[in-house]
């Protein structure tokens, strides 16, 4: 069982006369778990990208199983036996959960037909082996973020694949589900199927892998088996650089509250939430999968339509029907679901930079933009954030999902926001570029910004809040503040056990 | 939790069978409004109508599931059935038996039909260029070599036989629209049981996912052009059997927006990535309605565009309301 | 005279006409129209059920759905030959059948009424080249390619034919459009330098061209003959101020008002009067006249469309 | 390095310019086919020629951009002329003023237009109909109701000087012509350096993201299909000056595949999100060229359909292919 699985030589990649990967060459051992990590556009995924069929590489060679191979397209890596679980979904979202499982090896019945019972038995059991609450003929369209990124590890999974890649599972997961998946991936691994696993998160890195790799700048800078490095060190060798501190100091907010709900209600999601939130306040929304995080900040930023409940700003009542009214509150928002709803593919970094805050580039007259403005705006982003992009011309379909996560991050906060609803802000993000993310929130909070901090990492929001709010089935459950923020409180609170000794 | 669970049932209810309600409303109006509505025959008459193009708005409605677009419906008609019997007339005269001509032209026309749909498809795929332009240019072409090889007049067909086969009846429903049952169920099995048709949606949503999976997005997207050729070519042995002639510069006209209305308003959106095929032919019977209550109620023919506007988009109101 | 219709059969009479596609089909219509009024003005037994069809499946569509309202008698303007099968059908079930213009390509009917296409453009052909003194450049402008059209070109070849001095330059199609016309003619002004006359056997293509021409000031045409009178070229004529346009030949929309009063005669088994023939003529053409300033008046309709 | 530089440099000019090149092969062509072809009158020919549905072809690339689709556009030009020359009547009845006569006819015109294009969208915003569907069914609507006020025949302006002002020049351009031009400029404008335009391809790109991105979408889709028909009706004037007359039966007669073909051509996608107001141009010179050519090289016309569907895949596979 021992021995090279895929040796991938000297391997280089150019798009448009732009080098992304030079002379990278990796030996993938059978059996192991390889861990690669890179910072943003460092060019991880475009390497799993080739070796799965969807980029050709400009010079090098590939060699799987001792066999010289041409991997031209993706049924060439599926012959292989090489499957992936992309960083971008890949799903149809108009076609249900099995048909997605087995799109390309659907299961027929003798006569030629689709064996729809029999792929929705095997979609179920799948499911149920993953601890994923949904219905194997559910469409895609209607599952959040993270069922949807249990579905392709579902897909992935189904295949039986030699070789299985797995472009950031976690960076939409939650603890619960990323325990679940490094169960699985250890029951892979002892089966013999060989992993290549990318991630941000050193720890998970550090706890699932054997071995390590570093990418810098398009090139191999780094390998090394994985109880020799620490998380620190790996860092460094990322950023090039030494890291300190993670999480800034939290300065205590002004007593004046600029933000209020009061009892908000959809029927059937959520019930009277009601929370305040302080000047220069940042506060954590902290609870497990479908607790309704998500759909406190849609219901605020009017685009789920409420059934009850009040928003106040500055004492005074608002009305928000839609996001034009939240935005005009000075109420901005960072969604979670970068690719659905958060950024446009097909606009440029400075497009999507300043799609909310066009407003203010723009001269009366005519609603005129003032291009050069806009330009400034978003190069300040650009710098900040490190935004690796060959222009701020470049549509963002050409940046790693790092990078477009950073966009993302820069198109919220353009417009200057009162308060900012920041839902998993640090999702694909790198360990500096993340570091610089909470500076700058936290700056931001220093001179007055209210934050509402969604995140699905105990870590972050520990490091990051001045309070939390703990949701569970679309209630809140209870508040925590100053030293009894800790993930045990939390996770008390999220699961529900210790319901009834906190109210908000 | 028992009310989000009905609420999600009746959601999904209301989306399959939305066309079907309008179909039934329109169905209540007809029958109160005119009392020739609901004979035995004027029924008849309706299917029939829109039998002819009802097939060509299956075929429309792969391609359009498909993320495309097919405008050369309409002169193709016409050229496939200029072929079929020009052949069927060539071979009279050579067997001068006339089963062996009108199952020569008909294949013909058959044959016709499926090359000219690959050529569509081959251009789409291969030419990499839009469906709207590569099926606007064949829809002139089509139509110019239909007029090219009539004469830019009529050609009969000199088989009698021909003129009535298309005019019996099987298991009481006249041939066309036996024929157009027939294919609408196996084209629904296609969509709904086969792997083509989980692909043909995978293709529609997105071409980019679906080459990610695995699939050959061209293949599919080249079969859904040909299927629609071949469609078109039954229709138009059915459609020229019932004149026993083709008038080359006539026949078929605007089929390809009744056509691609019906599957619109049969519940296919023209984005693609899903449809459904008995929608489609609930669609062409809703058009075939609407036209036919407009001459039993006399409507005045300046007027009868407004009515038919409206009864259109009312049609299309009524499914979208509730959903 | 009423006590008279009272006893007379009850007639349920379909009209199927091709829609409006041209300004010459609206004029029909309107005949058509008027031709339903007056008699049904006239005779209280008599029930009219109109329809028109953009198309050719359409109108066998049509003709069924007039069939299974119970009609019996069925006017048809067939779109083209095409619907003969339809129209035999009704014919066969004892409808009493009247087919007009464009024809039938099978004797299925109890009467035929048409203009005749042959006449109409000879005759214009005939009259321009007496106006060019046989000797000149003509360009003609087509309708959609189809049989009438086709009937008219060949017509017009070769008339002119006959006339060694006689060169027909070009012949496109202008889809019997005002814009489509003038599109054409600006093109042929571009090509031609001498040209003498333009005949577009249709006045709407006329007027179109005359316009291109107008615009382009060129000094070279003298005549250009449309064709169909339409009443703001017959005022033409008759007011004599356009010196290019002096001529039209009848095709006349009123055919379709005659041979309603034709189909209802056919239909209670009358006859013209004077006529000894129990049954009307099976065929009726009616003949393409000339206009021109001196008979102008008599062919000017202002109420047509 | 400079590889690097070039390879960029050339990909960025070939894709915003291919529609140009397309239109540069045409030119030459031509020019090489027919002699009469490079005459400076024929050139302007051609351009007034394309300048009526090259003006409705910009309002339809708003619309394209937005992701949705306007078959209206012939039928309301035919019903917009018609009340702009109606209500030229009625004042001239009343005022015996030419100018005020036009004027008024001219404001009624684009009123029309205006109210015509809003009821488009108001069906499709917030009647959440399908655009094809709500534009098929006005598209019957409003041939009808110019049917109805013309009596299907043609509605003829009473005033002389409506006849002439189309006709006139300005800067040695005719009067559609050079309205055209500036219009194509301030829409070139609008879409690319203001705030609609930047909202427009948002939408067009992705309905939700806009929706997220606190985007009015309804009121941009809204303002697109009012100045479609604002467009449509400038046109109309344009179009109704010249003949100083409406034909109720055929004007505008397939104006609408003529528009989306030159939008496409030009190099905006059907499917929206991005787009370009010159290349919708450069389109219409493309299908107008075509047009000249078939006459200028006097093509039988049973074939001209297949040339010209010919040329038009040929055009549209150029910029293809090396794209
Ligand atoms: N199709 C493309 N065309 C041009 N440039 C591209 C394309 N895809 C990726 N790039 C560039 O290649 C570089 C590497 O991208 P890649 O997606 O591999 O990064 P990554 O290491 O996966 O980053 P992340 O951690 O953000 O996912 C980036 O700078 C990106 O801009
Ligand atoms: N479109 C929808 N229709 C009906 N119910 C929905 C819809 N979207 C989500 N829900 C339900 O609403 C609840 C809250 O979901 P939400 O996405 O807000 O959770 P969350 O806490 O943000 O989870 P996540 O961490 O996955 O984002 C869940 O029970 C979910 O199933
Ligand atoms: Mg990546
Ligand atoms: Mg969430």
């Amino acid at each position: 069982m021992s021995g090279c699985l895929l040796k991938m030589q000297d391997i280089c990649k150019e798009f448009s006369s732009v080098a992304v990967l030079t002379d990278v060459t990796i030996e993938v051992m059978r059996g192991e778990v390889l861990g690669i990590i890179g910072e943003n556009g460092a060019g991880k995924s475009t390497l799993m990208k080739i070796l799965s069929g969807i980029y050709t590489p400009t010079s090098g060679k590939i060699v799987f199983e001792e066999k010289a191979v041409v991997i031209e397209d993706p049924l060439a890596a599926k012959k292989l036996g090489i499957s992936i679980i992309p960083q971008e979904f890949n799903l149809i979202n108009e076609l249900t959960v099995y048909d997605n499982i087995f799109l390309g090896s659907e299961i027929r019945k003798k006569n030629g037909l689709l064996d729809k019972r029999g792929m929705m038995e095997r979609t179920r059991e799948l499911l149920k082996e993953l601890e994923v609450e949904i219905k194997p003929d559910e469409k895609i369209e209607n599952l959040s973020t993270m069922h949807k990124q249990m579905v392709e590890i579902c897909k992935a999974v189904s295949m039986d694949a030699k070789l299985l890649i797995m472009d950031e599972p976690t960076s939409v997961l939650s603890r619960h589900e990323i325990d679940i998946l490094f169960r699985l991936m250890r029951r892979l691994k002892n089966q013999g199927t060989t992993i290549i696993y990318i991630s941000h998160k050193l720890k998970e890195i550090k706890a699932i892998c054997d071995r390590v790799m570093v990418l810098r700048d398009g090139e191999l800078i780094f390998t090394e088996m994985i109880q020799d490095v620490t998380v620190l060190e790996m860092a460094q060798y990322m950023v090039g650089r030494e890291l300190n501190q993670v999480f800034p100091v939290k300065k205590v907010p002004a007593a004046e509250v600029v933000f209020e709900v009061q009892n908000l209600t959809v029927p059937g999601v959520l019930e009277g939430i009601s929370f305040q939130l302080k000047k220069g306040e940042i506060l954590g929304l902290a609870g497990l999968v479908g607790a309704g995080r998500t759909a406190v900040a849609e219901t605020i930023m009017g685009i789920r339509k409420r059934s009850s409940g009040e928003i106040f700003r500055n004492g005074k009542r608002i009305l928000i029907w839609d996001p034009q009214d939240s935005v005009a509150n000075g109420i901005n928002y960072l969604s979670e679901d970068r690719q659905g709803t958060g950024i446009l593919t097909n606009f440029s970094v400075i497009q999507n930079t300043t799609l909310v805050s066009l407003p203010i580039y723009c001269r009366y007259f005519f609603q005129y933009i003032l291009k050069k403005k806009e330009q400034e705006a978003t190069l300040k982003h650009k710098e900040r954030f490190n935004i690796k992009t060959q222009s701020l011309d470049t549509k963002l379909e050409y940046l790693s999902g790092g990078n477009q996560q950073k966009v993302s991050l820069a198109k919220s906060i353009d417009p200057a926001p009162e308060v900012l609803i920041a839902n998993e802000p640090t999702r694909g993000v790198d360990v500096s570029a993340k570091q610089e993310i909470y500076r700058f929130i936290n700056s931001l909070a220093e001179e007055g910004l209210s934050c509402i901090f969604i995140s699905s990492e105990q870590e972050e929001i520990i490091g990051m809040c001045h309070r939390v709010i703990v949701m569970k089935d679309g209630r809140i459950t209870g508040s925590l503040e100053g030293e009894s923020i800790n993930e045990e409180e939390i996770m008390f609170l999220a699961t529900g056990i210790r319901e009834g000794d906190f109210r908000s | 939790m028992i009310k989000k669970i009905t609420g999600r049932f009746r959601k999904f209810h209301y989306q399959k069978y939305a066309s079907l309600i309008a179909l039934a409303l329109l169905f209540i109006v007809s029958s109160i409004l005119s009392p020739y509505f609901l004979q035995f025959q004027n029924i008849l008459n309706i299917l029939r109508q829109i039998s002819y193009t009802g097939m060509i708005a299956l075929g429309q409605t792969f391609v359009i599931i498909s993320g495309g677009i097919d405008l050369s419906v309409g002169s193709l008609t016409a050229f496939n059935a200029s072929v079929g019997i020009l052949f069927l007339n060539y071979l009279m005269k050579i067997f001068s038996n006339e089963f062996i001509a009108m199952a020569g032209g008909i294949i013909a026309a058959l044959i016709m039909g499926l090359l000219a749909g690959s050529l569509n498809g081959f251009l789409i795929t291969r030419g990499r260029i839009a469906p709207f332009i590569v099926t606007l240019g064949s829809m002139a072409i089509f139509r110019s070599l239909a007029l090219f090889v009539g004469s830019a007049g009529e050609i009969r067909s000199v088989s009698g036989f021909y003129g009535t086969f298309g005019m019996n009846s099987i298991l009481f429903l006249p041939v066309p629209v036996f024929i157009m049952l027939v294919l609408t169920a196996v084209l629904s099995i296609t969509l709904n049981n086969t792997r083509y048709g989980r692909y043909l949606c995978a293709v529609g949503s997105s071409a980019r996912v679906a080459m990610f999976s695995a699939i050959n997005v061209d293949r599919i997207k080249f079969i859904a052009y040909t299927v629609s050729g071949v469609l078109v070519s039954i229709s138009a042995v059915m459609l020229s059997s019932r004149f026993n002639a083709v008038s080359t510069s006539n026949m078929g006209m605007g089929f390809e927006l009744d056509a691609i209305a019906a599957v619109i308003i049969g519940g296919t959106p023209l984005t693609g990535g899903r449809g459904t095929i008995w929608g489609t032919i609930v669609g062409a019977i809703i058009l075939g309605i609407i036209n036919n209550m407009l001459n039993m109620l006399g409507v005045s023919p300046y007027l009868q565009g407004t009515v038919k506007g409206l009864v259109i988009i009312g049609a299309v109101y009524i499914q979208r309301q509730k959903a | 005279t009423m006590n008279a219709n009272a006893a007379e059969k009850h007639l349920k009479i379909g009209y199927s006409m091709p829609a409006a596609t041209a300004g010459y089909m609206a004029r029909a219509i309107y005949w058509a129209k008027k031709g339903m009024a007056d008699w049904e003005a006239k005779d209280k037994n008599i029930e009219f059920l109109y329809v028109n069809a953009e198309n050719v499946t359409k109108q066998a569509n049509d003709i069924e759905d007039l069939m299974a309202k119970g009609i019996n008698v069925l006017i048809v303007w067939p779109y083209d030959a095409s619907v003969t099968s339809v129209i035999e059908k009704a014919y066969k079930s004892g409808i009493y059948t009247v087919v007009m213009d464009r024809g039938t390509s099978k004797v299925c009917y109890d009467v035929y009424l048409s203009n005749d296409d042959e006449g109409y453009t000879r005759e214009g052909t005939e009259w321009l080249c007496k106006k060019l003194n046989y000797r000149g450049n003509l360009v003609l402008i087509e309708g959609i390619p189809c049989p009438i059209n086709t009937v008219r070109i060949e017509t017009i070849k070769k008339t002119a034919a006959q006339y060694p001095g006689i060169k027909i330059l070009d012949s496109q199609p202008g889809e019997w459009r005002k814009d489509k016309a003038l599109a054409i003619m600006e093109n042929y002004l571009q090509k031609y330098r001498n040209i003498d006359a333009v005949y577009t056997a249709d006045d709407d293509m006329m007027l179109g061209a005359l316009q291109a021409y107008k615009e382009s000031r060129r000094k070279d045409i003298k005549y250009f003959l449309g064709g169909a009178c339409d009443k703001n070229v017959i005022k033409m004529i008759m007011d004599g101020k356009e010196p290019l346009v002096q001529a039209n030949v009848t095709y006349p929309p009123d055919q379709c008002a005659t041979v309603v009063g034709v189909a209802i005669l056919g239909a209670r088994g009358k006859n013209f009067e004077g006529f000894y023939q129990k049954k009307l003529p099976v065929r009726i053409i009616l003949a393409a006249e000339l206009v021109t300033r001196e008979n102008a008046a008599s062919y000017y309709f202002p109420d047509e469309p």
